[in-house]
């Protein structure tokens, strides 16, 4: 027997990604505005030379076009590495600013790891956190967060859209109770940009979090909204780039990929929504009617339009993906697991899914370039999978072992 | 992530399956929360004769289901009681550092169903 | 009069680059590296999947790379979004995990920005700091490390080239005396890869910053190298990304440029170091000889191979590169200027500069596709600029006005 | 950065030099850590009738002391001492908001020109 690694880096002729909420390709139109600055356009844009000047005007023009994504003034747009760097920076960054104001945060159970992660390390510092709970299609009543404010609560957090279920949270009128009580609010609208309309204003943010390479822009750049007059102190501190709010030689070739892509994003919003709701409408309505016992999860209506979280009890998650993946399907567990060690998603157990459903539970996020002819790919593996997988755990006899 | 040995046994598992009339059944694992084994053996003379598992679990945990199955039969139940957590491990051309506990949790299931044989037949042993 | 922008944003026909301390282009092995990452291997390194494995194992061959540029092992190789970030977690990072230890830094007087204001950020968070001074020269003595250190100290950070004036430390010493107390030793290496050998062994050093852009690859990627056993706490907090030291879902395309970077930065750097000793040596001999009154800041030896700081007392340093930037000659006045505001650079003050003959100095620094051509390029127009900014001026008549 | 009226006084700047009979000499700016600019004023009849400058600064700095030579030839006196801080500013096609400290120093340089010359002629008024 030998131990030659698998799978081996080439990848398969045929593949159906099905994963967009974990990254996404860069798009053509993306690159070919990028390549410039490698190599000609390479100035660093704090210099007074035109390679600097360069590269100044075109960042800010990347950070105009990052602005209309999201109904901002450019100058309240700023460049970072990513959306968990903007995340950090919305949550540490405010309290920070503001502990002096109050040390109490409210946020939800189903964050990204990269909120709840702050919130943890905040706690740790002697804050405390609010962690409302989501009911069972993943959604907050706004009057949860107007009974959890108080006096000492400086920061509101809660997302946008859900990475792993979709769901999508009311936070306009989140937004419009937090303001009106002087609290700061921030969204992580990371997944919402391309496919939902992301509204600074209608949404009553004073800071919201953006990633490149969700919207089929680069990896290692990402942009925070800061609401004008709302202070917050810096992450990385430095040569006093970006106004002050992030330090550190701006990423040119990455903020103008940014810039395209949201642009972009903008323009084809709409056609988006309605492609991608197709395939995934599609594929839901064939799993439901072609595999036993399944069960969707994330709100049945208030979902970003491309995301699909399906648990299938009996068929554990990471042995789907991978017989997926031996197909050519490329999907995930929900949050794209680091660690490598086996945990029931934080999103779905807050959903009330018992940890063993939980694990046996598989995203498909579709994208610009897929087809319904991938709905029908699936279709053609996933159901025998399933039913392989359940035959080795023995689950669909109902002798799950125990 | 994977040895070409655990994709070949997580994609084609030997030995899928219960031996209604087994002589030692082991469960391991974590029933609530995480992966879980049954493991049947048939043992004859002292030595195993055939074996079965159902797994839910991840790609190595029903890899190295499969290959303690090959391991264990053959093998006399004293051999199989002294498998050692790393056995299969290497068996299967090596595991990732997070997926060790996998191949414990198959040697677990060995070890369970012998101590089951030997209670079954009253030749337990104090270990 | 009209206000059309000015300069333009196209770059001039002919352009001699001497700015590479401040960026540098990707080089076209990095370019060739990276494009494939862009759309067909676009994988999320975290993902199981295949196109996940594919980015993890070029994103694990990088860090190879880096390791082996800086005499490491690829575990202790983390990566960041750029130097700043790396000057960031090492300082921020080293502070909050050992601030139980004891609340004192000890750094230098002429640090980047990104360490500097670290520094002083801790220091309105409650934690001493210790700048040492640098002598005429911009070096340290390690004499001085030692009386510094008291029982509370539990990091020093001391660079091992500056970005301004190329004085290079003697970190080796440094480390030494350090690291046998017990404390924590950083040295930001940004300006010294693939010009100075760097070895994290002989340097003694427990955290080390590199930054992508300083060698040839791209903006916005960057690298720490922690010592095994050296605890930091992360300043990302997210989805345990990089041995939860710094989380963000993986920049493979920037990881991979500066995996390649650092390969041939280790590989060329004896040549390079020649070839920009050369030219350096060269243009700090004609300035010497063809412009009166001027005076070269830094080590006269231990410096960096390619950077030449010199004061034009009379002349001030913007219209200087205002001046050259229109011959089509790019150089900066130290550290790029990102508030736009004139202000004496304080690693010029810390060498005992005036503070107007510090606003009168310019930077050249050289990079691997100069030639000697540039040196006398940059000769045939500096004398006249020099000249006629003094007889502006007046300086050179001795009627500076005041 | 700059817009091109800045760019074109900066790189060929009208004016520059002293007027050693000048009626009125003004010192602006900061000559310890800055800017500074010597603006020399002949004046004849109340109307200022010939202006020259040196100044050590940035491209702005030079740029709009050169402009405010040009600015203030055939000005009256009170006209000239009245100049506010954005005249040259706009002049020069605007500026950078970080670079309007150096259209205020021409202007400063200005008002401590007529200032001198009223106080040598006799004639300085309560300001
Ligand atoms: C909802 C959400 N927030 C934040 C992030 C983090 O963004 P990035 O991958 O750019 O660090 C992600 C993606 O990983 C996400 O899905
Ligand atoms: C010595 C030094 N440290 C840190 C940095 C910051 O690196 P980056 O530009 O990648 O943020 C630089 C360059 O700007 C530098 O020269």
């Amino acid at each position: 027997m030998d131990s030659t690694p698998f799978p081996e880096t080439a990848l398969p002729m045929a593949s159906t990604y099905l994963d967009h909420n974990a990254t996404t390709p860069v798009r053509s139109e993306v690159f070919d505005a990028m390549e410039p600055f490698f190599r000609d356009r390479f100035g660093n844009a704090s210099s007074i030379h035109r390679f600097g000047q360069d590269a100044r005007a075109a960042v800010e023009e990347a950070r105009a076009q990052v602005a209309g994504l999201v109904n901002a003034r450019p100058g309240e747009i700023y460049f970072t590495s990513g959306g968990t760097e903007s995340d950090n920076l919305a949550i540490k960054g405010t309290a920070c600013a503001r502990k002096a104001d109050g040390r109490h945060i409210i946020t939800t159970n189903i964050e990204h790891s990269a909120v709840m992660n702050s919130c943890a390390f905040l706690e740790r510092e002697g804050f405390e956190v609010t962690y409302l709970l989501v009911d069972e299609n993943g959604r907050i009543d706004p009057g949860q967060v107007e009974d959890a404010l108080t006096d000492r609560t400086i920061l509101v957090s809660i997302m946008h859209s859900n990475n792993e279920i979709g769901t999508v949270q009311p936070v306009g009128e989140i937004g419009g109770i937090v303001r009106a009580r002087g609290v700061c609010f921030h969204t992580d609208a990371v997944q919402s940009a391309g496919k939902l309309a992301v509204d600074v204003e209608a949404m009553g943010a004073d800071l919201l979090s953006l990633s490149g390479h969700k919207i089929y822009g680069p990896k290692g750049v990402g942009a925070i909204y800061i609401r004008k007059g709302v202070e917050i102190e810096p992450t990385a501190h430095g040569g006093h780039h970006e106004n002050d709010v992030r330090s550190g030689t701006e990423n040119t070739v990455g903020i103008v990929g940014m810039g395209m892509a949201a642009e972009l994003a903008a323009e084809e919003r709409e056609s988006e929504f309605r492609h991608l709701s197709e395939m995934r409408d599609a594929l839901e309505a064939r799993i439901r009617v072609e595999i036993e016992g399944v069960r969707v999860n994330g709100h049945p209506q208030r979902r970003l339009p491309g995301t699909l979280n399906v648990s299938f009890p009996g068929a554990e998650g990471e042995s789907l993906i991978m017989s997926l993946d031996l197909a050519g399907i490329a999907v995930s567990t929900g949050s794209a697991c680091t660690s490598g060690a086996i945990e029931p998603s934080h999103v779905l157990l807050a959903l009330g899914r018992d940890p063993r459903t939980a694990l046996g539970s598989v995203r498909f996020s579709f994208g610009r370039d897929n087809t319904m002819g991938d709905v029908d790919y699936v279709m053609s593996r996933l159901p025998g999978i399933v039913s392989r997988l359940r035959e080795v755990s023995a689950a669909s006899a109902g002798q799950v072992p125990v | 992530m994977y040895s070409s040995t655990v994709m070949d046994h997580f994609h084609a598992p030997r030995n899928v399956g219960d031996l209604p009339d087994a002589d030692g059944v082991g469960n391991a694992g974590n029933p609530i929360s995480g992966n879980t084994i049954a493991l049947h053996l048939k043992i004859a003379d002292g030595t195993v004769t055939d074996a079965k598992f159902r797994t839910f679990g991840c790609a190595a945990s029903i890899a190295a289901s499969s290959m303690v199955t090959e391991w264990v039969i053959g093998r006399t139940a004293d051999e199989a009681a002294s498998i050692e957590n790393d056995t299969i491990a290497e068996a299967l051309g090596g595991l990732p550092p997070t997926k060790m506990h996998c191949s414990a949790m198959a040697a677990d299931g060995v070890r369970a169903a012998i101590k089951d044989y030997r209670s079954r037949h009253g030749t337990v042993r104090k270990d």
